[in-house]
């Protein structure tokens, strides 16, 4: 399983801090488009992807027991 | 000594500051990061901070190395608040040392900029009349690649 | 409330700080100048500054002005301190706030350098073997006119 | 009558904070030249003068009560 942490107006439009999924052996792109179809999720194409707290590509393959974040545009400082 | 820290209390500035006190540094810059009240005209009531605290304090740590391997003798120490913040409160403090004063400021101006670039906080304005995440909107840059750009630095 | 200080005790940074703490104002930068053990491989053992204390405070009065009036809706304030310093000791504290970064930084930089340019303060440096007042060198740069000309700002 | 004050190395010259001479109607730099010679002070070219806490040219003229300060390179910060 892999657990999906969500921040910001994706937090918000999803309604819930992270999920339970299973995307192993998918890619990140693949997942992307999947939540996004889910949660009818805004603007996916500015938002990047952490995997296991280091941001990852769209083409990397997801394992079990990854961790994923969707990080919109940050804003902190 | 932790010298990144996400805070969800007030942070103490002279404590960011004490890390990076050393006998070889002759020069100490600090940016401080304070809510404002009006942004592009309009009046901010409040502000509120959300971070991916574990990568966050990852990529403070980053962009502390980062300062050290460019910049020769600088130590780095970065805390940002997250939470709700009122106007004039304090959201980050960076802390450079270097032997000599050019490199603390320009040391100091790149953690903020890449701050902005690439740790995971973000930043909800809250008006009268609404509420925004701040980079939700419509002229946002778009990442391509699914990871950050180098880019120019911007205000 | 005092902005500009010449001062015989520690000075308080984060009171400093708190002078130029404004709603209007996103960012505040302070450059610390501290007192360094090596200057040119030699080991310092201490510093003693000295000031002609009512001019110094009139000039570092005048950076201030020249700030806010270069840098649109910028607030400075100085306090720099007299007497023995030890290794690691602060001798000024330069607070500077803006309503943008960019600005904070430039005119924080602006200020550290016409303080060496026009306050009158000095500084003897004392090693194991000898000491002497900074600026006093051969080397030292004439001033033909009597009065300091503009120049460019170094290291 | 002036006061002249001295600072940094030049006090350790002089060996004084300050002297009081009678300076009025003589130009600075004409004061600059009399205490060098009187004293041996060293490098007076790279000296600046204050009047009345104010930097001032080399011509400009001393009047009486005038407080006048030789101002050796600075070196704070």
């Amino acid at each position: 399983m892999n657990k999906v942490l969500f921040f910001a107006h994706l937090r918000d439009v999803v309604g819930e801090e992270f999920i339970m999924v299973d995307a192993s052996g998918k890619t990140v792109a693949e997942l992307k488009a999947e939540l996004a179809a889910k949660y009818d999720l805004p603007r996916l194409e500015t938002v990047m992807t952490a995997m296991n707290e280091e941001f990852a590509p769209n083409d990397e393959v997801i394992r079990d027991g990854d961790e994923i974040a969707l990080i919109p545009p940050v804003s902190g400082g | 000594m932790t010298f990144y820290e996400i805070s969800k209390e007030p942070i103490n500035i002279q404590a960011v500051i004490d890390k990076v006190v050393r006998r070889e540094a002759g020069a100490i810059t600090t940016f401080i990061g304070t809510v404002r009240e009006l942004t592009g005209g309009k009046k901010t009531l409040f502000l509120e901070y959300q971070a991916y605290e574990a990568m966050a304090v990852k990529k403070l740590a980053q962009i502390g190395a980062e300062i050290e391997q460019r910049w020769s003798g600088a130590k780095a120490a970065i805390t940002h608040r997250i939470g709700r913040l009122d106007i004039t409160d304090v959201a980050v403090v960076i802390a450079v040392s270097t032997p000599h004063r050019a490199d603390a400021y320009e040391a100091n101006r790149y953690a903020i900029e890449r701050i902005k670039e690439i740790v995971p906080i973000w930043k909800k304005e809250h008006w009268e009349n609404g509420e925004e995440w701040v980079g939700n909107q419509l002229e946002t840059a778009a990442y391509p690649s699914g990871k950050p750009e180098a880019g120019d630095f911007d205000e």
